[in-house]
C-alpha cells in the first residue's frame, strides 16, 4: 500500500475492449474503407438494392464500436450510478462520468459540470425555455428567433413567450437560404433577452455566422442558445470559441446511441438557474415540505440517467475525432455540393438553399412529382431520402411550398450513391409523367 | 412488392385525370382537409338531391395517391344514400388501416389502393378525402 | 395484387431473428437455468468472487435478447420514426410502434395512444406534475402523498403546490412499514385534486393496497397516480383493474434498456392536457406565432424518440410475460422472507418493513457497521447491495437512521447469494469490530 | 486490491477510538458539515491562540472513513499557522481528488486513506471534515 499511495490511482476499469477492429484509425481519411465500419451501410433492401443512406440528417448510423459498446456495458457493468458502493456500480459510474468529460474535451467546454445529459436537442432546449425563460422573461422582454428554425428551437419559445407576456421576433431568411443579418442587429435594439438560433439549418444547409451572431447579442446583453443538432455532428464547434450561454444538440445525429442528447451551458448560468425536472438524483436535502438541490449538473439530471446511452455517445465521440471534424465537415460539403451538381442537370428540379458556407443536407423539389411520391419511389431503389416538412413548416411557408425533398450526406456517402439518387429521380419523373 | 405495385396503372391514371377534379369558388367549399404529415389539403363540395348524393367535387394539392383516392372516392359516392355513403367510407377506412378485409367485388378499382395499406405513414394519404366526404355529409346534416 | 388485396397486408418486417438461444422458454420456472440468459450474472469479481447482485430495486440485469435487439436494431434497421418513408424508417416506425402496443398488453391499457414513452419514473411523473399539475391546481387545492414516497414522487409535487398555492398532505407510515389507511381515508375529506403514492415501497417493500386507495380517492373527486417503479417489474399489473388515472415506471428496473420508461394516462385526462415538452414530433399546424398539437401519444413526445429504447423495453416485456408474471412474485417475496430470517440470526441486525405483503427489497441496519461501510465491505466478497437514503430522506427520518442496506432480489436470484450475503455480513462485523 | 487494504489497521484503530472525539454542547458548534449523499455529519470546534491553531474538537455520525479522517485531521492541525492549515487541507483534498500526488513525509498516516481515492463515491467520506476545518477557520476569521 505505502509504495503505491503517492502515485495516482489505477483505473479501476478496465480498458474497453472493442472487438469489432475498426477500419477508422487504419490510414488517411477514405469512406469507402469507413462504411465497413458501419454493418448497415452493406445491407441490401427491397430484393437486390444496396441502401444508398441518405437521411443523414435526420439520424446517422453507427459504427460498429458504438454498438459493441452498448453490448459490452450490459453485459460486464450495467448498475446505476452514482449512488451505488460495489463493483458494477462504480464501474458504471467511472464510465458515465468518463463520457462526459469526452464529451466536454469535444465541445471545448472549460468545466465537465456544464455538460448535462438530455434526451436530445429537443429537451436540452426545453430545459433553458422553461428553467430560465419561465423565471426570467417579463411582459414586453423579446426572444429573437429566426425564420428557419427546427420546430424545436421555435414551439418551446411560443408556450414561455405566451406565459410571460414575453414577445418573439423572427430574424428573416433571404432568398438565398442565408439569414437577413441587418435585421437581426435592428431586432437587437429591442428589450432582448434572448437570442436563439440553429447553427445549421437542417433543410438549407446554411451554415450561420454564429460566433458573430452571439457577440452581437451579448453587445445587446441578452443570451444565447445555439441549436447546435445538425453543426456538432458536422464540423468542429468550440462553446469557449463561440462564446454563447447554452448550446445544444442529439446523439443519434452523431453517431450516438437514441435517447441520449447534451445541453451545454455557461457554469454561473445554470448555477442560477432552477432545476427542470425533480426528483432522484438532483436533490441535495428532502424533507416533505421542502427541498435543496444537488451542484452542477446533477442539478439538471432528475432519476436513472440513460447510462448505456451517455457511453455510446463517448465512443461515438472517439470515432468522430478520429475521423477528425475539419475532414467530415471539408467532405460533407463537396459531397453536397456534388449532389446539387447532378440534381440542376435534371430538368424542372429546383434547390432550395444556396448559401456559400453549408453542410451535407440538400433540399429540393422535383416538378410534377410530390416529395412524398418520390421518396417512397426511390425508396424501392434502395435509395433512402426525407420528404416533408421536416420539421419547419414556417420555413416551407417563406419557401412557398408544403413540403420538400431532402437528400443528406454524411462522411460515409459516396458520390455513385449521389449518381443512382440523380438516375433513379429522373425515373420517378418519367413515371409519374407516363406511368410504367 | 414492386413499386408499380402501389403505384398501379389505375391509380396512375386517376392521379394525372383525376375525376371531378375542379377549382372551387371559395363560397361552394364544403370541408377543408388537412393531412398535418405532409401539409396537403383537400378541398370538397357536395350536394344532396331526393336523399341522395348528387354530385361530388374537390380541388387541392396532395401526393399522388391522396389525389387518385379523392378521384375514386368521388365517383363512387353519387347515388348512394348518405347512410350508404357512410357505410362505405367507415368500411374503406377500415379496410385501408387493415382493421377489416373487403371481397373483390365491394372494392372494385379501389383495390388499387391496396398496396398503401403495408405503408402506415401513407395511409392518411389514401383515407383524407374520404373523411372530408364523411365531414361534407355532416355539415349538410343529412 | 389483385389477389392479395382482400387479405391482411404481409408484415413488412421480418421476424427479428434472436440469435441468443435463451433458456426462458425451455421448461418450467427454474432461476439457475434462467441465469444463462444473464451473461453479467456468470461474471466474477475482485479476483475470483463470482458475483452476486442484489441491488435489483436500483435496476436490474438484461437478458441476452434484449442486448440481442438492440445491436440488430442498429445493424439492420436503424432510422428516424414516423416522417421517413423509406424501408429503414418504415421498420423502425412499425418495430417502434409496436413496443408500444406490447407494452399497452402488458398492463391492460384499452389504448396504446395512452402509453406515452418517457425517459423513466422520474420523468413520467414531472409531466404529470407539471402538464396537469400547473394547470389544473388552484390555491387550497390539495395533493395526498404518503410518508414512504421515493424523492421522484414527493419533490415535482413539492413545487407545483409551491407554484399554485395548492397544499400536500402526507399519509403516515405506521411501525411495521404499512401505510395508515385510516388517516389516508380521513385526508380525503379535503379538498383534494390528486392522490400520487408508490405502489411498492423501494425500501420497505411493502405492497399498498393501491387498487382501495384508488377507489377511496376517486371516490374523493381526486385524481390518482401510482408510482409503478417497484411493482411492474415485480407482479401483474393492470391500469384496467387499479383503475388509476396514471401509471409510470421505469423500463431499466424490468430488464429494459437504460434511458426508457413510460407514463400511462386514462385517455380523457391525457386528452384534456397541454403537452409538457414541445418541438418536432408533437405538433400539428406551426406558424411563427402559433401552434397545435398532434393527437395521442404524440402530444408527448417531443422530439426524436429512444428508439432502440422502446424496442428493448418490449423484448424484455416478451422475457418477463415468459417467466410469467405471477411466478416472479412469488419467488421474490419467497426469496426475500428466505433473506429475512437469514438476517435475522446474525445478532444486531434490524430489519425495516414488516408488510404482510412485500416485493424482493430488505433494508436493514447492522450495529456497528455504517451501511456505506459494510456495501463497500461485502462487495469484496462480489455481493453487490445498495447503501444509503434510497431517495426516501423523509422515510429515513421516520426510520430513525440516516441510512440503510437494502438487499433487493429479483428472480435470477438464488438461496445461495443470500446465504454468502449473510456470512459476509457476520464477517463484517468481526471486522469492524475486532479489525483484519 | 483488497478490503484490507482500504481500511487499514491505522485506519480502523482511528475509528474504533477516535481522537478529539467529544459530545460538543450545541453553543461550541463552529461548523456543522453534511454529507448529503449519505446524510452523515461532522460538529467541530477549533481555538486559535498566539496565532496558531490550539485545540480541535469535533462529534457526528458518519462511515469509519469520515471518523477516522476526522480523528487524523484533528491530529495534524494542532500547533499549525491557519494559513500553514489551509494548505495542508487544500493539499490534502487535492490528493483525495487525484488531482495532485504527496510524498510519503507530508502524507504520514493519512497514506492509510488513500486507498479510498480508487472509490470516488466515497471520497466525500475523507474529505467532510477536512472542508469543516476550513470552514471553521473562516468563522473564526483568521
Ligand atoms: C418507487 C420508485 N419510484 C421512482 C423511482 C425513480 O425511477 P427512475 O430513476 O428510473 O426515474 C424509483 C427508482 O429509483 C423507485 O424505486
Ligand atoms: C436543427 C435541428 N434542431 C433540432 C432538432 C431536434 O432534434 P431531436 O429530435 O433529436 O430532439 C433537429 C433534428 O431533428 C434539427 O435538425
Ligand atoms: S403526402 Fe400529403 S396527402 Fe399524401
Ligand atoms: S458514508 Fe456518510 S460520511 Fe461516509
Amino acid at each position: 500500500m505505502s509504495n503505491t499511495s503517492s502515485s495516482s490511482p489505477p483505473p479501476l476499469v478496465p480498458p474497453v475492449a472493442c472487438v469489432c477492429n475498426e477500419q477508422v484509425g487504419a490510414g488517411p481519411f477514405d469512406p469507402r474503407r469507413l462504411r465497413q465500419d458501419f454493418p448497415i451501410l452493406a445491407l441490401t433492401v427491397h430484393g437486390d438494392k444496396t441502401l444508398a443512406y441518405l437521411d443523414n440528417a435526420a439520424t446517422t448510423q453507427k459504427p460498429a464500436s458504438v454498438v459493441c459498446v452498448l453490448c459490452e456495458y450490459y453485459q460486464a457493468c450495467n448498475a446505476n450510478v452514482h449512488r451505488s458502493i460495489h463493483y458494477l456500480g462504480e464501474q458504471a459510474t467511472q464510465r458515465f462520468e468518463e463520457a462526459r468529460k469526452k464529451i466536454q474535451r469535444f465541445i471545448g467546454a472549460p468545466s465537465e459540470r456544464s455538460v448535462i445529459f438530455t434526451r436530445g436537442t429537443t429537451e436540452s432546449i426545453n430545459v433553458v425555455a422553461s428553467a430560465w425563460g419561465r423565471r426570467s422573461l417579463k411582459p414586453g422582454d423579446e426572444i429573437v428567433l429566426t425564420g428557419m428554425e427546427h420546430h424545436s428551437n421555435l414551439v418551446p419559445w411560443q408556450l414561455v413567450a405566451k406565459e410571460t407576456g414575453a414577445r418573439l421576433k423572427f430574424v428573416p431568411v433571404l432568398d438565398d437560404g442565408t439569414l437577413d443579418l441587418e435585421a437581426y442587429e435592428r431586432l437587437l435594439k429591442g428589450r432582448v433577452r434572448m437570442a436563439a438560433f440553429t447553427h445549421i439549418s437542417n433543410v438549407l444547409g446554411t451554415v450561420n455566422p454564429v460566433k458573430r451572431m452571439t457577440a452581437l447579442a451579448h453587445a445587446a446583453g441578452a443570451l444565447v442558445l445555439v441549436d447546435a443538432a445538425q453543426s456538432v455532428p458536422n464540423r468542429p464547434v468550440s462553446v469557449t470559441d463561440l462564446d454563447c450561454d447554452f448550446l445544444a444538440f442529439s446523439g443519434h445525429k452523431m453517431l450516438g446511441p437514441t435517447g441520449i442528447g447534451v445541453l451545454y451551458g455557461r457554469l454561473e448560468v445554470l448555477e442560477r438557474m432552477e432545476p427542470f425536472l425533480t426528483g432522484g438524483e438532483m436533490i441535495s436535502r428532502v424533507t416533505l415540505e421542502d427541498s435543496t438541490w444537488a451542484d452542477l449538473p446533477q442539478k439538471f439530471e432528475a432519476g436513472t440517467p440513460h447510462v448505456s446511452g451517455a457511453i455510446g455517445l463517448g465512443v461515438a465521440v472517439d470515432y468522430l475525432q478520429r475521423v477528425g471534424m475539419e475532414t467530415i465537415r471539408d467532405y460533407d460539403e463537396r459531397l453536397a455540393r456534388y449532389a446539387i451538381g447532378r440534381l440542376e442537370q435534371i430538368p424542372g428540379v429546383r434547390i432550395f438553399g444556396r448559401a456559400p458556407e453549408r453542410s451535407g443536407a440538400v433540399s429540393f423539389e422535383v416538378e410534377g412529382v410530390h416529395p412524398h411520391d418520390l421518396a417512397q419511389f426511390i425508396d424501392r431503389d434502395g435509395i433512402a431520402i426525407r420528404a416533408g416538412h421536416l420539421c419547419a413548416q414556417p420555413l416551407m411557408k417563406r419557401l412557398g411550398v408544403p413540403a420538400v425533398s431532402r437528400a443528406s450526406v454524411y462522411f460515409y456517402n459516396l458520390e455513385e450513391e449521389l449518381d443512382r439518387l440523380a438516375q433513379s429521380i429522373l425515373k420517378a419523373k418519367e413515371f409519374f409523367r407516363h406511368g410504367s | 412488392m414492386e413499386v408499380d405495385d402501389l403505384y398501379q396503372d389505375i391509380l396512375l391514371d386517376h392521379f394525372k385525370h383525376p375525376r371531378h377534379f375542379q377549382p372551387l369558388a371559395d363560397g361552394e367549399v364544403l370541408v377543408d382537409e388537412e393531412n398535418p404529415t405532409c401539409g396537403d389539403h383537400i378541398r370538397l363540395t357536395a350536394r344532396v338531391e331526393n336523399g341522395r348524393i348528387a354530385d361530388v367535387r374537390f380541388d387541392g394539392k396532395g401526393c399522388a395517391i391522396s389525389l387518385a383516392s379523392a378521384s375514386m372516392m368521388s365517383e363512387r359516392m353519387p347515388g348512394l344514400t348518405p347512410d350508404e355513403a357512410r357505410r362505405r367510407i367507415a368500411d374503406y377506412v377500415a379496410f385501408m388501416r387493415g382493421e377489416k378485409e373487403l371481397d373483390e367485388g365491394t372494392l372494385g378499382d379501389l383495390a388499387a389502393l391496396a398496396g398503401v395499406r403495408q405503408f402506415p405513414l401513407r395511409v392518411k394519404c389514401a383515407t383524407m378525402s374520404w373523411h372530408a366526404m364523411d365531414k361534407a355529409l355532416k355539415k349538410l346534416g343529412v
